[in-house]
């Protein structure tokens, strides 16, 4: 095992007894059960992790958290691999395979890195200003700079692992489990709320993971956060996640969240990957902590710069240190403990700089004590090193910051910490569009107030009350609120408490950290790391006048990488505040959007993979359809029989096959899918009145009747027939797409606009299996299997309906036909359907009875003239354009869309009209679809008059048939026109829209 | 997503409800349909308050008891001020 | 004259450190009137102003934004750019703008960077096959160029597509717009900005309409936060917010507004060239130059002006993106947000006159506003130029709700985008 | 005399009884399983005293009026699903002669019934995580302190819609879907199920 030159002999949070292998750029290392794989690459002395977006320039870890914007990795192989992912937030595990990216052809030697060399020809926007010559040459510059951009590489191959979704619900949900979350779980917790306790780390502390000498309640903090953690996990209403980042905080409380199951064992590990946690809450606790602000100094994103604050967790929680010589710049207290903390890990701080002028607070003293040099008034100014910080140059300030005088200082080290301040984690917040205000005390954006239906409070830092105590304190009460507000009021045990703090200075705001060059005429002082915006970009956007906070957003890309801005928001917008000369809160806030760290699209999937999409609906007899090999064609949800080939034959032969039967003896078809509403009361025929286009008044118990439904803009919507079981009670059919529209459209329509109505709209869709026996035999077919009525022309009419015994089976039959054909629509309860078409195929049998699917079905209505809503209507076609002025109440007074039908365009008499279309070559099918021109041109453009809506062969009229809507079609009887379609043009003669000699009108 | 009371079922989540735009536009009766002019007849069909503030609307709750329902909601914070019946006049609210 | 844009002036400026480049647009303070007031600095109101200066001359013009130029819908779109509309009026006007883009970063001097990468629209059903071919065929005979595509092709041109016969909805066809494509949205709404400037146009940001002076139907200007700006005429293009000025206004309109969400994922190397749409699962996807996959679906079904959704949406959406795509279940989510669409009945546009003499009105773009930016501004400045709908813009009068000619394009869109 | 026939259940062709008699009942977290032909009247009505009486009458039942409720007496089960829309339950066979005496009951209301015994399909879980599973694909808050014995509701789970009876503390959950989506309901809880020690229970 090579040694780890920058790993603490003792202490921190890693188990050093357990050795965990890994690999980075295809070079194995070593690490611990426990480290991130930022901390095991610093604890082997690996500082260059990565190469910048744009200018390819050499990075290095910056952050411990999920602000991290330089090192990001491709984790895993294959189809496996994942890019852009952070490293501090990688867990280590045995044979974790990493690799740098946005580099070729390797981290150390990237040819990409010329950008860095041109760089002061490519500032914000000059694509913008370039690559516009020749007129097409965008098509060719764009190839390059696509490969150029991007970060790291996708896999090509189908995502192994599955993903999870689910509800839950709680009283108090507390997202971040440091020491104000954690109290804030725990009080409301105690109290006997129902609890969810969110938190991204692995384990629960937050902060104070990171602490080394803190203690609370007499302990130390890890003591206290290890029975805490225990005291939660005994709750049986509070549920802890960890591992779980909340990403959105949406509409009335409600909480997505992501939990990683086992990206931290690897591809070994069984059961899902991921799971997406829907939380709703009554109450929210934002505890979600503050971001260090690293300071803009130039050339700070040399490998070896980085944070403050992320330098102390390396130590105290990985036992890993950045490196071996440190310089810290800083404008406020808290870097000085990192200092104290180094040095007590034996770190040389070589010196603090502090851009304050005589700190005197607690920690600078105690840091004095130790020995380490403060400079203070003064700034790091250069940094030397471009693979690795080797130096840097420290001057003093001038009064007013902007300057630098005096020589420089040379300080040898390999790393720079800074410190520019801390910003709360405001993100959920804001998500929930709730205002950020500007805290002049501490430098920093601090939630507003809340929005009216979003139930939360932000305590602790993320409210900016940095101290330990008020942390405890604000979660303690907050927790304790909440859960007293929905019950909960026995709140056991006080707020936990640490030792007092010291007060701290104030921080002295220096945006810009300057040095003896201007801005952007020397070394580059990055804002935004990962898209490589500098403070000279920032200056660029201002005098081209891109200044309100989007514009400079959009304009430089600044905040606009895989970290959003987390540590660059504040900075740019406080550099074009100083630059307009107005406050930062003049210049705006940017708008938090979800997520608050990328989350997978897998797990927003969910396992709704392949069947799981959409539920495929079945009607009862699906396995009698799919054991004789039918193809299943979607309408809607539901899968139905297309066809039922034969061996040996092809879709066109088993059609003809079905089509001919049918017209010849008896086809039999599953129509299950049907809509069907029963409808009672004693103003259900009023109501159909209103529906339909036709009168209902009349129609006697027992016959049916056929019916356009038209929108109040008078389009058809949907048809069907009705039958009427007695003076109250009617069956209605409809589509079997349009069946849940047309339910609700009855509900709609009684609820809101008729509700003194009397009558009752309930589906019986499902309560009924449907076979439709249609053709010259099958009154024969049926007599064999009904004896109980009389199904005589003469007993049993066209248009009625009767309740008989089909097989044994209670049925009720309906005499109505959509292929023209002799036809009976029994129906029967779906747990004999599979009984009774068995029973009419053995019936059938002599008739070679023929199953047919809705192929044939659409031909066998074609041929006869019977329209399909949805195919000879798009939601622009009237009753009237269909032909069916017929079927028009002119005696009704009113009805749903009568009164568009009088509108200009709705009754004018050259409209679109359903018509047929007979190609002068029998033998042309026309494509549905194709468009109808009078006058055919060598090339487009032409004028269309119409297009073809269904078109098919027809074995019994042994030609091909169409039907179109073309404009005055109707009286365009017996004229040609023609159809340009797929390099051809077909001529077609105008026709009445039926197709077989004996065809009666739709439905007589 | 919202969180929506029916008045029957109590809170539940938006997707078990469906939409139905603007409340309170009343269908002219016969008598008005055959003496309104088209324009007339387009502002019932078309036209629409469309407000950035309390928008007065119905709802159906479609997943559970297929009841319909008015509910006045902030069209800005997503605030549902008020749940009530069908049939009851739009309420009196002070515009937020 | 505004500095050109060049490689040459880059290599220039750059070596003085870019200290010469200049404003791109001025902010200048209102003037008491105008010959034409623009409300809305989106890319459909700056697209007018510049078209009103360029082709008609009229320069003494001002563009009230009440944020940020681009910052509704012009910058929160998903940047797709095509033509293939099912109805004549439409694909003639969505034509016209397509035609436009195609010279619009050489109008302009401003890298729009139209990328005519092709643009593919899924059928998985036979339902979805007729309507398809319905629509490349009318598409074709417009003399626009479409094409339909086998799943052979489509395998082809996008490799990592499941064109597996067994998917819950297999890939049956596709149809192909090959100058279809995606453009940068803001550089369309700041190259807009920046020639309307250079021919005198005012751009006012932060200036925000409260009310108009109309007097006896006749448009005389408007109140702002800034004080009243006279307007010999006045031209609303405000999207999402149609139906708040009509109120201000004293109409209403067939308009509703609707949050759409889009989102992008994190950057990765290029994997997807084409933009690819799918109606019937309600995705359409493409991979910006900067690396991001950029998706959309539908619109939420309630009003609102809140920029954001519900997360079913979203869930359903990626539920089909990951179907479609099986290699995408490991990217990331980046950036999620809402924009306010205003939806018309028949899911066109309103481009015309409004009850209101002198007042002009266009909106009701819906989901699909970016493709127009460069043809709606361009038809309207003629309206307003002439007080008569331009021909384009004819078929799209607020009076087709009366009459009942409406362009219904429900069909033809089918998804939002 | 229909059932001479085969009658068949929709999820039938699963094999579940004998799936059942394979299955390993001792320890498993959920026991999931097809409650086959059940028979289920839809009853419509203004839930007033009249047609309360009717119903009683008839079933013996006390109508639940409160909205999500159930009651029960003898073989009837009755639930509620909207304002004038309830279900009575009870073991196939029956629905015949309920639906024959409801209609007798109401005679003079404005009142509807309507045997919906064939539409649906009835899927039963139980067990200690049969929450756990449904909260997968169910918005509805099913904590006890929420939703016990004597609650139903209709509501979805995952991209069906259902009406869920909770029958007792166990938690026990009859789930009520239209029979074309008995299909995929019942492979969805075994694709979530993989996370669970599942049991098919025999009925």
């Amino acid at each position: 095992m090579s040694a780890q030159k920058n790993r603490v002999a003792t202490g921190s949070r890693i188990d050093r007894s357990k050795p965990v292998r890994f690999t980075f750029d295809g070079k194995t290392y070593y690490g611990y059960q426990g480290d991130s794989l930022a901390s095991a690459l610093l604890a082997n002395g690996v500082t260059l992790v990565g190469r910048s977006f744009k200018y390819h320039r050499p990075r290095g870890i910056i952050s411990a958290g999920a602000e991290e914007p330089n090192a990001l990795m491709e984790v895993g192989t294959g189809a496996r691999r994942e890019p852009n992912t952070r490293a501090p937030q990688i867990e280590l595990y045995d044979g974790l395979v990493t690799a740098s990216q946005n580099r070729w052809p390797s981290l150390d030697f990237d040819l990409g890195a010329v950008n860095s060399a041109v760089s002061r020809f490519l500032p914000s926007g000059f694509y913008y200003k370039t690559f516009k010559w020749p007129k097409d040459g965008w098509m060719f510059y764009e190839k390059f700079i696509r490969r150029m951009a991007g970060l790291g590489t996708g896999s090509t191959e189908t995502d192994p692992d599955r993903y999870d979704k689910l509800y839950a619900h709680c009283d108090v949900m507390v997202v971040g489990a440091g020491p104000a979350g954690l109290a804030a779980a725990l009080s409301a917790g105690r109290a006997g709320a129902r609890v969810v306790l969110v938190d991204e780390q692995s384990e629960l502390g937050g902060s104070l993971l990171s602490e080394r000498d803190r203690t609370i309640d007499g302990k130390p903090a890890a003591e206290w956060v290890a029975a805490a953690s225990a005291e939660l996990g005994n709750m049986p209403e509070v549920r802890v996640l960890t591992r779980t980042t909340a990403f959105a905080y949406l509409d009335a409380n409600m909480l997505s969240c992501v939990e990683r199951l086992t990206d931290h064992i690897g591809p070994t590990a069984s059961g899902p990957r991921q799971r997406l946690w829907r939380v709703r809450a009554k109450e929210v606790i934002l505890a979600t902590g503050s971001i260090e602000r690293p300071l803009v100094y130039s050339d700070n994103d040399r490998p070896g710069c980085m944070l403050a604050s992320a330098a102390r967790t390396y130590v105290n929680r990985y036992g890993a240190t950045p490196g071996q010589r440190v310089v810290i710049m800083t404008n406020n207290d808290t870097a000085y403990q990192t200092a104290l903390d180094l040095t007590a890990a034996g770190v040389s701080v070589a010196a603090i700089v502090d851009l304050r002028v005589n700190p005197t607070g607690a920690l600078p003293q105690a840091a004095r004590a130790k020995g380490i040099e403060i400079i203070e008034n003064s700034a790091i100014t250069h940094v030397k090193g471009t693979k690795q910080v080797r130096e840097v140059d420290v001057q003093t300030l001038t009064s007013d910051g902007k300057g630098v005088t005096g020589s420089a200082r040379h300080l040898y080290c390999d790393t720079v910490l800074s410190s520019g301040g801390w910003q709360p984690t405001v993100h959920l917040h804001s998500q929930t569009r709730a205002k950020v205000l500007w805290d002049d005390g501490i430098q920093a954006f601090v939630p507003g107030p809340i929005m009216p239906g979003q139930n939360n409070r932000s305590v602790g830092s993320a409210r900016g009350a940095f101290g330990l105590n008020e942390a405890l304190n604000e979660g303690h009460n907050a927790g304790a609120e909440a859960a007293a507000k929905f019950g909960f009021s026995n709140v056991t045990g006080n707020a936990p408490s640490a030792e007092t703090e010291p007060d701290a200075q104030p921080l002295r705001s220096l945006w810009i950290i300057p040095s003896n060059v201007p801005v952007g005429q020397g070394g580059k002082h990055f804002v935004d790391y990962q898209n490589d915006v500098t403070a000279a970009d920032v200056m660029l956007a201002h005098r081209e006048g891109y200044v309100s906070v989007e514009h400079l957003k959009r304009y430089t890309t600044m905040g606009m990488a895989t970290d959003q801005g987390k540590t660059s928001n504040v900075n740019a917008l406080a550099i074009m505040a100083g630059l307009k000369n107005v406050s930062i809160p003049e210049v705006g806030t940017t708008t938090f959007r979800p997520p608050y760290t990328p989350v997978t699209f897998g797990v927003f999937a969910g396992s709704d993979k392949g069947d799981f999409l959409d539920p495929i609906r079945k009607t009862p007899i699906h396995q009698w359809h799919a054991e004789h090999g039918a193809p299943f064609e979607c309408v809607g949800q539901w899968h139905r029989a297309w066809y039922y080939p034969k061996a040996g034959e092809d879709m066109h032969a088993a059609v003809n096959r079905e089509v001919k039967a049918t017209r010849d003896s008896v086809g039999i078809v599953d129509a299950s899918t049907l809509g069907k509403i029963d409808i009672q009361g004693p103003d259900a025929a009023w109501f159909l009145n209103m529906v339909y286009t036709n009168a209902w008044t009349k129609l006697e118990p027992g016959k049916c009747r056929y019916g356009f439904m038209c929108g109040e803009d008078g389009m058809v919507f949907d048809d069907g027939v009705t039958s009427r079981i007695s003076e109250n009670h009617f069956h209605m059919t409809t589509t079997t797409g349009g069946a849940p529209r047309v339910m609700s459209w009855l509900e709609e329509w009684h609820q809101c606009e008729w509700p003194d109505k009397k009558v009752y709209f309930t589906s019986v869709t499902e309560q009924w299996a449907v076979f439709a026996l249609n053709g010259p035999n099958s009154r024969k077919v049926l007599e064999k299997v009904v004896s109980d009525i009389d199904l005589s022309e003469e007993a049993f009419p066209f248009m009625t309906w009767r309740d008989c015994t089909v097989a044994g089976v209670k049925a009720r039959i309906y005499r109505i036909s959509f292929t023209g054909e002799l036809s009976y629509e029994v129906n029967i309860p779906p747990s004999y359907a599979l009984h009774v078409w068995r029973a009419l195929m053995t019936a059938g049998e002599e008739f070679s009875i023929t199953p047919y699917g809705t192929e044939a079905l659409h031909v066998l209505r074609a041929e006869k003239g019977f329209v399909i809503v949805g195919q000879e209507t798009d939601g622009t076609m009237t009753p009237q354009d269909l032909g069916f002025e017929w079927i028009i109440g002119k005696a009704k007074p009113d009805f749903i869309g009568r009164r568009s039908h009088l509108r200009s365009d709705t009754k004018r008499p050259d409209r679109k009209h359903l018509v047929g279309l007979l190609t002068e070559n029998p033998n042309d099918v026309l494509a549905e679809g194709a468009q109808v021109v009078e006058h055919v041109k060598d090339k487009p453009p032409m004028t269309m008059i119409g297009h073809v809506t269904s078109s098919y062969w027809s074995p019994n009229a042994n030609r091909s048939i169409a039907m179109a809507v073309i404009k005055n079609g109707r009286n365009r009887m017996g004229q040609t026109v023609y159809l340009p379609y797929d390099g051809k043009v077909i001529a077609a003669k105008i026709s009445k829209p039926t197709f077989l000699e004996d065809g009666a009108p739709a439905n007589g | 997503m919202l969180l929506i009371s029916c008045p029957h079922c109590g809170p539940r989540d938006e997707h078990e409800f469906a939409y139905g735009h603007e409340a309170h536009i009343a269908r002219p009766t016969l008598e008005q349909q055959n003496t309104m002019t088209d324009a007339e007849w387009a502002d019932y069909l078309f036209m629409r308050k469309n407000p950035k503030g309390v928008h007065f609307e119905r709802w159906v709750h479609a997943r559970g008891c297929r009841q319909w329902f008015n509910v006045a909601r902030h069209t800005v914070t997503h605030e549902i001020i008020k749940v009530y019946p069908m049939g009851e006049p739009a309420p009196k609210l002070e515009q937020k | 004259m505004k500095q050109n844009y060049s490689i040459f002036s880059l290599v220039r400026n750059a070596l003085s450190y870019h200290q010469g480049w200049q404003e791109a647009w001025r902010s200048p303070a209102p003037k008491p009137e105008y010959d034409v007031i623009i409300i809305g600095g989106g890319g459909h109101g700056l697209a007018t102003a510049y078209y009103l200066a360029k082709e008609h001359g009229i320069t003494n013009v001002a563009v009230l934004e009440k944020g940020w130029i681009g910052g509704g819908n012009t910058g929160r779109n998903t940047t797709i750019v095509r033509s293939n509309y099912l109805w004549d009026e439409s694909a003639h006007l969505y034509e016209h703008s397509l035609k436009l883009f195609e010279g619009l970063t050489q109008d302009l001097n401003y890298n729009v960077m139209f990328s005519q990468r092709g643009l593919m629209n899924l059928a998985h059903t036979q339902h979805d096959m007729q309507a398809l071919r319905r629509r490349v065929y009318a598409i074709q005979l417009n003399g626009i160029d479409s094409e339909i595509l086998t799943p052979e092709q489509i395998k082809e041109m996008v490799p990592i597509l499941d064109c597996s016969a067994s998917a819950r909805y297999p890939i049956m066809g596709a149809s192909l717009q090959r100058r279809g494509g995606v453009a940068r949205h803001d550089a369309v709404a700041w190259g807009f900005a920046r020639k309307a400037d250079e021919r005198g146009v005012d751009i006012l940001q932060n200036t925000e309409v409260t009310g108009f002076k109309i007097v006896n139907g006749v448009v005389k200007g408007v109140e702002t936060n800034r004080g009243f700006i006279g307007g010999k005429k006045v031209g609303i293009v405000v999207a999402g917010h149609s139906g708040v000025m009509a109120g201000l206004a004293g109409f209403r309109l067939p308009v509703e507004s609707h949050p759409l969400q889009a989102l992008v994922s994190e950057p990765i190397k290029p994997i997807l060239n084409t933009v690819v749409m799918s109606p019937q699962v309600h995705v359409y996807v493409s991979q910006s130059d900067k690396g991001e996959l950029v998706l959309g679906a539908g619109i939420d079904a309630y009003t609102s002006y809140a920029q954001v959704g519900s997360p079913f949406i979203i869930e359903n959406q990626l539920n089909a993106l990951t179907d479609l795509f099986p290699c995408f279940g490991r990217l990331r989510m980046l950036r999620q947000w809402g924009g306010i669409v205003d939806t018309c009945p028949d899911a066109s546009p309103i481009i015309g006159k409004t009850p209101v003499e002198n007042l002009f009105l266009n909106c009701g773009w819906g989901t699909g506003g970016f493709k127009a930016t460069p043809g709606s501004g361009n038809v309207f400045a003629h309206t307003i130029a002439t007080g008569e709908p331009h021909k384009l813009a004819q078929p799209f009068a607020l009076e087709r709700f009366t009459t009942g000619y409406l362009i219904d394009e429900h069909g033809a869109a089918g998804v939002a985008h | 005399m229909a059932e001479a026939y085969t009658r068949r259940s929709p999820l039938q062709h699963f094999g579940l009884t004998a799936a059942a008699a394979k299955s390993n009942a001792a320890g498993a977290e959920v026991l999931i399983g097809e409650s086959a032909h059940r028979a289920i009247v839809n009853i419509r009505g203004d839930g007033g005293e009249a047609f309360k009486a009717a119903v009683r009458s008839v079933t013996g039942v006390d109508l639940p009026v409160k909205p999500n409720t159930t009651a029960q007496a003898g073989a009837f089960r009755i639930l509620w699903l909207g304002p004038t829309e309830w279900w009575v339950v009870t073991t196939s066979g029956a629905e015949e002669k309920l639906v024959a005496d409801l209609r007798q009951a109401f005679i003079g209301q404005h009142a509807a019934v309507i045997d919906v015994s064939e539409s649906r399909a009835v899927i039963t879980l139980s067990g200690t995580k049969a929450r756990d599973m449904l909260a997968r694909g169910c918005s509805l808050d099913l904590h006890p302190r929420v939703f016990g014995p004597g609650q139903c509701a209709q509501t979805g789970l995952t991209k069906a819609n259902i009406m869920l009876d909770q029958t007792d503390a166990a938690p026990s959950f009859d789930i009520y879907v239209l029979k074309s989506f008995a299909d995929y309901l019942w492979q969805w809880f075994w694709l979530i199920g993989r996370d669970y020690k599942l049991a098919i229970k025999a009925h």
